[in-house]
């Protein structure tokens, strides 16, 4: 019930946060802050779960869990389960996005209640999308999290929102529904052969597929994923709605919303589809590494501050697509950290790009200048996260892209080759930036109104624990892997099987094939038992 | 013991000290105490380390020690420890860091006293020794790596500690970004032998080696690509270009950074690696070649320099490129050996020209300086200490280093061969330039720079300049045991006619460079073409520029708007388009209407014949 | 005809009563408030008689003939109380668009009454078609649809105070509809013609039985069937039939608008699939082929037509159009009895959503009357049109209640999760998916792509921050009591379906 | 049966065809609404004419039935369309269709 209840407080405070505006100015950024406290107080209760090795394998794969029916009719539940790798997702979902609303506190001026409740509206989508392990309730959360976070952009953003949101919404939307055709076929699939009609990802995992259509219905899942993630040649809309969202958007965007994306593929294309997905690895590993380089190139040309650190977010997930797609521990660790290291810098980046904008109102790297000798707070925090995203050793970032490259490199050592010239590429965005935005002579875009203000204490204690986090995790990062292992393991175990050619995953004889083909004509889903439609 | 532990943890402490405070308060801290904290933390390391070798090292050349602080991450296969391995060869380079560092550190505090950024100056110093230290600490590569990386941001961030200028800027990132194409080059290599042996330990994976082949394709490649690290760093052929321009920093920077420590991390890796190398004669000659090339190279264009500290930044890359010789021949200890001493006199030649250069009111250039020897003696004698021992005059360190470097170039091949005959050469070149540099600064006209010269030596200046100077003179006792470390070397015998010559290249040079400054009256102005070409680092900036960066910059520029996104502005144009052309058919005209509806009509009933 | 049979059709003869009521009531004693009383009452009443048939239906029966003309079974008892709920909506609607526009007390010449006497009519023509089990039938409840339709569509000339030019526009969109409308009429009549030649049957039945026999290739009773499903087509405005549509949606007064998209297309799309399913025209590829292409069509044309669209009566006619097409998407899965309930559930998202999305419009352009007298022909600016784009910029603001009911039917139409239209949306890919409709399927994804474009900039129009000159609309809008109760009631259902699908499901399949 | 073998309901049917495309052909050429109203009629009745012919062909009733019902209903439709015209000439003082126009887009 503790899942339900993280995810029920997110949705309450919300609609409370929206009343609450009426009541009192200023009421719903402490209605959202109690709710996010609260809801991590809740996910504190399983933090004992943490760091079980991978070696006790007699543990249950589930945290935790809660099932009710749903919609019998589809055999669709309610089905909310946390594992490791849900558990650090949720963390970070929420950790994200305690800091944005601490890093963004007084910049809401504009209808403020409505605000918060889409912002936490948002969160609480992201928070049931790493938590729901059936299909159909998969979907819908991963559709719920859209709404909000398009009028996030669309009325809390900056001069061309409109059209970013618009884009942003149908890249997704249009994505989704290739996955939630994938999703209906996989269980009409299963359906025919097993007779079971369910949505439930564990039921699911056994369904056996022809490998031609088992294709097909992975690349539905992987588009989505993949304009999500963003990967390359589906990642336009991004820069768009990350230059134009509000900066407590575009922290939930990157931090968050993007890890939905790699999470999806880890969670459910890699072991649902282990075949295609072995067959389907090098091209994705390559997509991933033309992720990698091609972030890298565009960030560096960009003039508008955002938008390069939102291209670093295409370079930085770039990786965690090759390392997915390396399908071996190693690499898909490097994934995971990847997945919290990027969150964990971006968000940093974003908030101090929205710093900047808050003082100087403009976030062309044209009219920016020498900002160190005036903002040397703000600078030096900026230099650390600038750091932290060209991968420096000793903070998290370097870990992940160093398993990723590690792990990746054993599966193919071209694209391994090609991706690790990212790393020079991400030194020369990150230091460009620095360059161009605090070092250099000064120039100040508005002379009159004398030298902007350094960062105030509440915004430099927010980004100074997400700059020790980031160490932490350089440093000390077997808890993290400890406890996304199992996991891991559970979503590789399927891949192994394949490669192995055990039977009852894979190599259905020719003849069965043809069942499942002619087994289209079955009714589905069954009937009522009580009484049909029609005679 | 932990006490290895503190030494790489008390530069950190200083780091965290010096960044923290302005991070809370408004207020900076008092520059006494700066001071206080920046060097004292080094020289506390600089203690640990004496006391460490007083203890567990003197006298004991197989001392070893190995230290693991806690797991750092371990998955499926890839364990690695954040752990410490001290033999001598580690001794030898911490003693380097922490020593020379703390004088430099020293130094600084002099150099720097008027600096607006001086407790930033010290963060930045103290966070590059810690990486420096664990460079050297580390017991694995990836742990080497974080300290290889850790010194590549320090560099950047001394190079551009002048920031207003955007030059120095531009120099900053030149210099993190060029060494960062080594260093991916090198990590490219820790995922070869991770994929090879499964491990990164240093120790496991050396013992991994003795079991593979000599001339292995898998060892020659990840050998190479080491290489690719070391070469980086060490500004070494192909990628030297940045270290002349990383002189943009403030000079006890240049002495420290690259001169004296960082630069040399890519000989030191080799060393730490060299069973590797050893394994692949391919490998080692590249070594043996990018090395001897590089020394040439770089020596040519020392000697056309006007700039004090960029004939000291070529003579740098120069000096290393002996050390990469002497790896390439084998001649480990040689390499350390010369890597220890020039850490001595070069920081001392680059102190004495920062003493210099303040003296004459941040003045670099070469021509307008001159008959400087009677105004600031002491600054005289130290550069005079440091040019002898550059050029390798008998009897001072740098020629017992050189001296062996040359026989064993000689051993390695059994009698005359090309990397000993550039070894030669470079000797030759590098007592020209050497003291070519002393003579254009101290002796001759006084240039008109020289009028206002002033003594800027203070105590904390004098100091490290005269340890710096004694150290480089008998540097050449401190011979460090690192048999355990490399295996004994066959002592050759060469002729005699060998080492005469190697003693006498540089008088030669010295005298060329006496004919050249001091009988002919030196102008600049004049150069010829090959003057000019080796003033510009034999053109490689230019090279690379074309080649690489104007390519990059444009195309990068002209997809700006990222041409991926075309794709879809033109669907969505294309949607527009046709919602135009479908739109036209609603023109409100009922009898159109009528039309389409009986053309849809036979349309459809046309269908049915062919469906 | 027995008793049962009579008992069967319990809600045509309440809707009858209730008629023949109306009109002597309204020659007795003219009055707003009765006639929408007694229209409520009536409609109300025909529901309870669906109930009351269903029951009958509960011992064992599945069906009953009602003369030849008429058969009730459960699915046309849903539908058709589907029709009357819808059919209660719009009579508030009607009832809140009449009181702005017929104040007897200024103009002695108004009749809102008849608005409700033609409103059963239609609702007796759409519910006898749904029940039709006979060509004669079918073809007389379709005019009797279409009878009542055409002064509908014409009503705003009754009104005094309506704009000059929507009586022009509510003319000509009646009109258009009449000479449009009559020509399908007349082509479905003549496929009727050659399907009574070709099989000598007018009943389903005895035509089922002609096209079982039916040899492949083209013959007198296949181009029938054509023509007759060119005329449903047209009722359903199918592309490339469809080209009424949008204009008799905009000059139509817009409960009339809600009524012609909601109980006019349920009505016909029940007896599509009554059609297919006595038929079998499943087994005929040449239809099930026609029909694809036409939901392709549709979802595309449909989709394009919409795009840049700024009057959202015609946007929401064309997205109509789209809709269509996705709901024939479920239908050609063939006879299964999941694609009946995806066409059903399908259908009931549909209604629910077009009568919100109607209903929110109609109450706004009811609260702008007042600010637009006389109305002069065309507009100043496009800020003052109730109807237009520009009207609705910053709603949000000023009118949350009203902007968020909006919000919920885009997102509905959209088929976004929360809303109905999402559970929809996911019967079509389920059924398609079934009917392994690939080609389908995609034009539904392309087509959903389409249409969010303009959703959502009708969606973000309503949550624009700057709110420079938006006319006159600077306040909110004021509705009545009852509006308020529609829409909160459909905004309700919307969710609730939408979130809890199972509810509805068993309706379906239990009623 | 097959249906070549019986004239009468080929030539029939053929004929009520033809008076159907003439009507539709009507309404294409007309701008008169008076006159399409006509010519929707005439389609109408090539409907009911072919209903005629059917019924005759099967000795059936069932098509003089729906004779009747489409007549009934055609003269109701017209009845409204007129008043529906009526209406628009009082406004626009033509019978124009081409001037109905004002709603496209």
């Amino acid at each position: 019930m503790t899942l339900l209840a993280i995810i029920a407080v997110l949705f309450l405070g919300g609609i409370l946060a929206w009343l609450s505006e009426h009541w009192k100015d200023g009421a719903s950024r402490w209605v959202a802050l109690l709710s996010l406290l609260l809801a991590i107080a809740l996910l504190g209760r399983y933090a004992d779960h943490t760091g079980i090795a991978t070696a006790t394998g007699s543990a249950p794969l589930w945290w935790d869990s809660l099932q009710l029916n749903w919609i019998p009719r589809f055999g669709i539940t309610f089905f909310l389960a946390l594992d490791g790798l849900g558990f650090l997702l949720l963390a970070l979902t929420l950790a994200m996005g305690l800091f944005g609303l601490i890093a963004t506190w007084r910049d809401v001026g504009f209808r403020r209640g409505f605000f918060y409740f889409n912002y936490l509206w948002t969160l609480a989508g992201v928070a049931g999308v790493f938590t729901a392990m059936d299909l159909f309730l998969f979907f819908f959360f991963w559709e719920v999290m859209l709404v909000p976070m398009l009028l996030l952009i669309a009325v809390w953003g900056y001069e061309q929102r409109i059209p970013a949101a618009i884009k942003f919404f149908i890249f997704t939307q249009a994505s989704s529904l290739l996955m939630l055709i994938a999703i209906v076929a996989l269980v009409y699939l299963h359906y025919s052969a097993s007779g079971q009609l369910t949505f439930n990802y564990r039921e699911l995992l056994a369904a056996r597929l022809p490998p031609a259509t088992s294709y097909w219905l992975m690349l539905g899942f992987f588009v989505a994923f993949a304009v999500k993630l963003p990967a390359l040649p589906l990642h336009t809309w991004l820069p768009d709605a990350h230059t134009q969202a509000p900066t407590a958007g575009s922290i939930l965007l990157a931090a968050i919303l993007l890890k939905t994306g790699a999470y999806g593929l880890l969670r459910f294309t890699l072991p649902l589809f282990p075949e295609s997905s072995l067959a389907f690895a090098p091209v994705a590993m390559s997509i991933g590494a033309a992720s990698v380089v091609y972030g890298a190139v565009m960030s560096f040309a960009q003039r508008d501050m955002k938008r390069l650190v939102a291209y670093s977010s295409v370079s930085h997930m770039g990786f965690v697509l090759l390392g997915l797609y390396a399908l071996n521990a190693i690499a898909i660790q490097g994934a995971v950290m990847q997945m919290i290291a990027h969150g964990l810098s971006t968000a940093a980046l974003f908030a101090l790009v929205g710093a900047l904008q808050h003082r100087l109102h403009t976030r062309d790297m044209g009219e920016l200048g020498g900002l160190w000798g005036n903002l040397p707070r703000l600078s030096a925090i900026a230099l650390f996260f600038a750091v932290a995203s060209l991968g420096l050793p000793g903070l998290g970032n370097f870990i992940a892209e160093f398993l990723v490259l590690a792990g990746s490199f054993a599966s193919s050592r071209w694209i391994t080759a090609v991706a690790a010239t990212g790393l020079v590429g991400a030194a020369l965005y990150a230091l460009l930036m620095m360059q161009r935005v605090f070092f250099g002579g000064e120039r100040s875009p508005h002379q009159n109104s004398g030298p902007p203000a350094d960062l105030a204490p509440r915004e430099s204690a927010a980004l100074l624990s997400l700059a020790v986090l980031l160490v932490f995790l350089g440093l000390r990062p077997q808890g993290v892997f400890d406890t996304a292992g199992p996991a891991v393991a559970d979503a590789l175990q399927h891949i192994d099987a394949t490669v192995a050619g055990t039977p009852d995953r894979y190599g259905a004889p020719p003849g069965d094939t043809g069942a499942v083909a002619d087994a289209a004509d079955s009714r589905w889903p069954p009937s009522n038992p009580e009484r049909g439609i029609s005679p | 013991m932990t006490v290895v532990a503190w030494i790489p943890m008390l530069p950190l402490l200083g780091f965290l000290v010096l960044i923290a405070t302005p991070l809370f308060s408004d207020r900076p801290l008092p520059p006494k105490l700066v001071a206080a904290i920046g060097v004292g933390s080094v020289g506390l390391a600089a203690i640990l380390t004496a006391f460490l070798a007083a203890t567990q090292f003197a006298g004991n050349p197989a001392a070893e020690l190995n230290l693991s602080l806690w797991q750092w991450f371990s998955v499926d296969g890839l364990q690695l420890d954040f752990g410490f391995h001290l033999d001598w060869l580690t001794l030898v380079m911490l003693s380097v860091v922490t020593g020379v560092g703390f004088l430099i550190h020293l130094y600084s505090t002099g150099y720097m006293r008027d600096d607006a950024g001086y407790q930033r100056y010290f963060a930045y110093l103290n966070l590059f020794v810690c990486a420096m230290l664990l460079l050297v600490l580390a017991d694995n590569l990836v742990l080497l790596y974080l300290g290889w990386e850790g010194v590549g941001l320090c560099s950047y961030l001394l190079i551009g500690f002048w920031y207003r200028d955007p030059a120095n800027g531009a120099a900053a990132r030149k210099a993190f970004v060029v060494t960062r194409i080594g260093d991916t080059a090198m990590v490219i290599g820790l995922f070869l032998l991770f994929t090879e042996f499964a491990t990164l330990d240093i120790g496991e994976l050396i013992s991994a080696l003795s079991t593979v082949q000599a001339n292995d394709p898998r060892v020659t490649l990840a050998a190479l690509l080491l290489l690719g690290g070391a070469v980086g760093k060490s500004a070494q052929l192909p990628l030297q270009t940045w270290l002349p321009d990383a002189m943009a920093g403030p000079t006890p920077v240049s002495a420290l950074i690259h001169a004296a420590t960082m630069v040399t991390a890519g000989v030191y890796l080799i060393a730490r690696m060299h069973p590797l190398f050893a394994l692949s004669d391919m490998a080692m000659s590249a070594v043996a070649i990018v090395g001897a090339l590089t020394l040439l190279l770089a020596g040519c264009s020392a000697l056309v320099q006007s700039d004090i500290k960029r004939v000291l930044a070529y003579s740098t890359i120069s000096q290393i490129g002996y050390m990469f010789l002497a790896l390439g021949v084998g001649a480990w200890s040689g390499a350390i050996f010369h890597l220890m001493t020039h850490a001595f006199f070069k920081a001392l030649l680059f102190l004495a020209a920062g003493s210099v250069i303040l003296g004459l009111h941040h003045e670099q250039d070469i021509f307008r300086m001159g008959g400087l020897r009677r105004k600031i003696p002491f600054t005289f004698f130290c550069f005079l200490i440091g040019c002898a021992c550059l050029a390798a005059l008998p009897f001072t360190s740098g020629f017992y280093s050189k001296d062996r470097i040359l026989l064993s170039a000689w051993d390695f091949y059994h009698g005359f061969n090309g990397i000993w005959l550039a070894g030669v050469l470079g000797a030759l070149v590098t007592g020209f330039y050497s003291f070519r540099l002393l003579f254009l600064v101290f002796f001759g006209r006084e240039g008109e720079a020289s009028s206002h010269c002033r003594d800027a030596n203070n105590t904390a200046m004098v100091l490290p300049l005269g340890m710096l100077a004694v150290l480089a003179l008998l540097g050449g006792l401190l011979a460090p045991p690192l048999q355990s470390v490399f295996g004994a070397a066959g002592a050759g015998h060469p002729p005699l006619w060998v080492e005469a010559i190697a003693v006498a290249a540089p008088l030669a040079g010295i005298a060329m460079a006496w004919w050249a400054c001091l009988y002919n009256d030196p102008a600049r102005g004049e150069q010829s073409a090959l003057g000019r070409f080796w003033y510009s680092g034999w053109g490689f900036d230019r090279l690379y520029d074309t080649l690489l960066v104007k390519p990059f910059t444009t195309l990068a520029r002209l997809n700006r708007n990222d041409v991926i996104d075309r794709l879809y502005s033109g669907t969505a144009a294309a949607s527009r388009q046709l919602h135009g052309l479908v739109s036209v058919s609603q023109n409100g005209q009922v009898r159109w209407y009528i039309a389409t509806l009986a053309v849809g009509t036979v349309l459809f009933l046309a269908l049915l014949v062919v469906l | 005809m027995s008793a049962l049979e009579l008992h069967a059709i319990l809600p045509l003869l309440v809707l009858g009563a209730g008629i023949v009521f109306l009109l002597l009531q309204v020659a007795l004693r003219r009055g707003h408030r009765g006639a929408l009383f007694t229209t409520l009452a009536t409609l109300a009443a025909a529901a309870a008689a669906c109930f009351q048939v269903a029951r009958l239906l509960d011992g064992g029966v599945t069906s009953i003939q009602s003369t030849g003309l008429l058969q009730v079974d459960h699915r046309a008892l849903f539908i058709c109380l589907l029709l009357l709920v819808a059919a209660i909506a719009i009579t508030v609607l009607g009832f809140s668009y009449l009181k702005h526009r017929c104040d007897r007390k200024a103009w002695a010449d108004s009749y809102p009454e008849e608005f409700y006497i033609l409103l059963l009519l239609t609702m007796l023509g759409a519910c006898t078609l749904v029940f039709a089990s006979h060509f004669a039938s079918f073809f007389l409840a379709l005019e009797l649809i279409g009878l009542s339709l055409y002064p509908l569509l014409g009503f705003a000339v009754n009104g005094d105070r309506s704009p000059q030019r929507d009586q022009l526009y509510s003319l000509e969109s009646a009109l258009k509809y009449l000479l449009l409308s009559a020509l399908s009429t007349a082509l479905a009549l003549f496929g009727i013609a050659m399907v009574f030649a070709a099989s000598g049957a007018l009943d389903f039945a005895g035509v089922s039985a002609a096209v079982a026999a039916m040899a492949g290739g083209p013959s007198l009773l296949l181009a029938g069937l054509t023509l007759l499903l060119i005329g449903v087509a047209f009722k359903l405005s199918l592309v490339p039939f469809h080209i009424w549509t949008p204009d008799v949606y905009q000059g139509a007064p817009t409960p009339v608008t809600a009524l012609i998209a909601t109980v006019g297309k349920g009505a016909v799309v029940a007896l599509l699939l009554r059609l297919f399913d006595r038929l079998d025209l499943f087994a005929v590829p040449a239809l099930t082929g026609l029909l694809g292409i036409m939901a392709v069509a549709s979802m595309l044309a449909g989709n394009l037509l919409a795009l840049m669209q700024p009057n959202i009566k015609r946007l929401l006619a064309y997205s109509s159009i789209a809709h269509l097409g996705y709901l024939i998407v479920a239908l050609l899965i063939g006879g299964s009895a999941f694609g009946t309930e995806a066409v059903i559930y399908y259908l009931v998202a549909y209604m629910i959503t077009t009568l919100g999305a109607f209903a929110v419009v109609g109450l706004i352009a009811d609260g702008a009357v007042e600010l637009t007298p006389g109305g002069s022909r065309p507009l100043a600016d496009s800020g003052s049109d109730p109807f237009h784009r520009d009207y609705y910029r910053g709603l949000f603001w000023r009118s949350p209640w009203l902007a968020c009911c909006l919000a919920a039917m885009l997102l509905s139409l959209a088929g976004i999760p929360l809303t109905i239209g999402f559970i929809g949306k996911f019967y079509i890919f389920a059924a398609g998916v079934q009917g392994q409709l690939w080609l389908l399927l995609a034009a539904v994804v392309v087509g959903s792509a389409l249409g969010l474009f303009y959703y959502l900039r009708l969606l973000l129009a309503m949550v624009q921050r700057d709110t420079e000159a938006t006319g006159t609309a600077r306040n909110g809008v004021q509705i009545a009591a009852s509006g308020h109760a529609l829409l909160a009631s459909l905004t309700l259902a919307l969710l609730l379906f939408g979130v809890f699908p199972q509810l509805l499901i068993n309706w379906i399949n239990a009623l | 049966m097959p249906i070549e073998s019986i004239p009468a309901l080929h030539t029939g049917l053929s004929l009520a065809a033809v008076l159907f495309c003439l009507g539709l052909a009507g309404l294409l050429v007309r701008r008169n609404i008076i006159f399409m109203l006509m010519c929707v009629e005439i389609c109408t009745n090539a409907a009911a004419l072919a209903f005629v012919v059917a019924g005759a062909h099967w000795s059936d009733a069932d098509g003089q039935v729906m004779f009747v019902f489409v007549i009934t209903l055609a003269a109701a439709e017209v009845a409204i369309a007129l008043a529906l015209v009526l209406q628009f000439y009082r406004r626009r003082y033509t019978v124009d269709i081409d001037q109905l126009n004002a709603l496209r887009g």
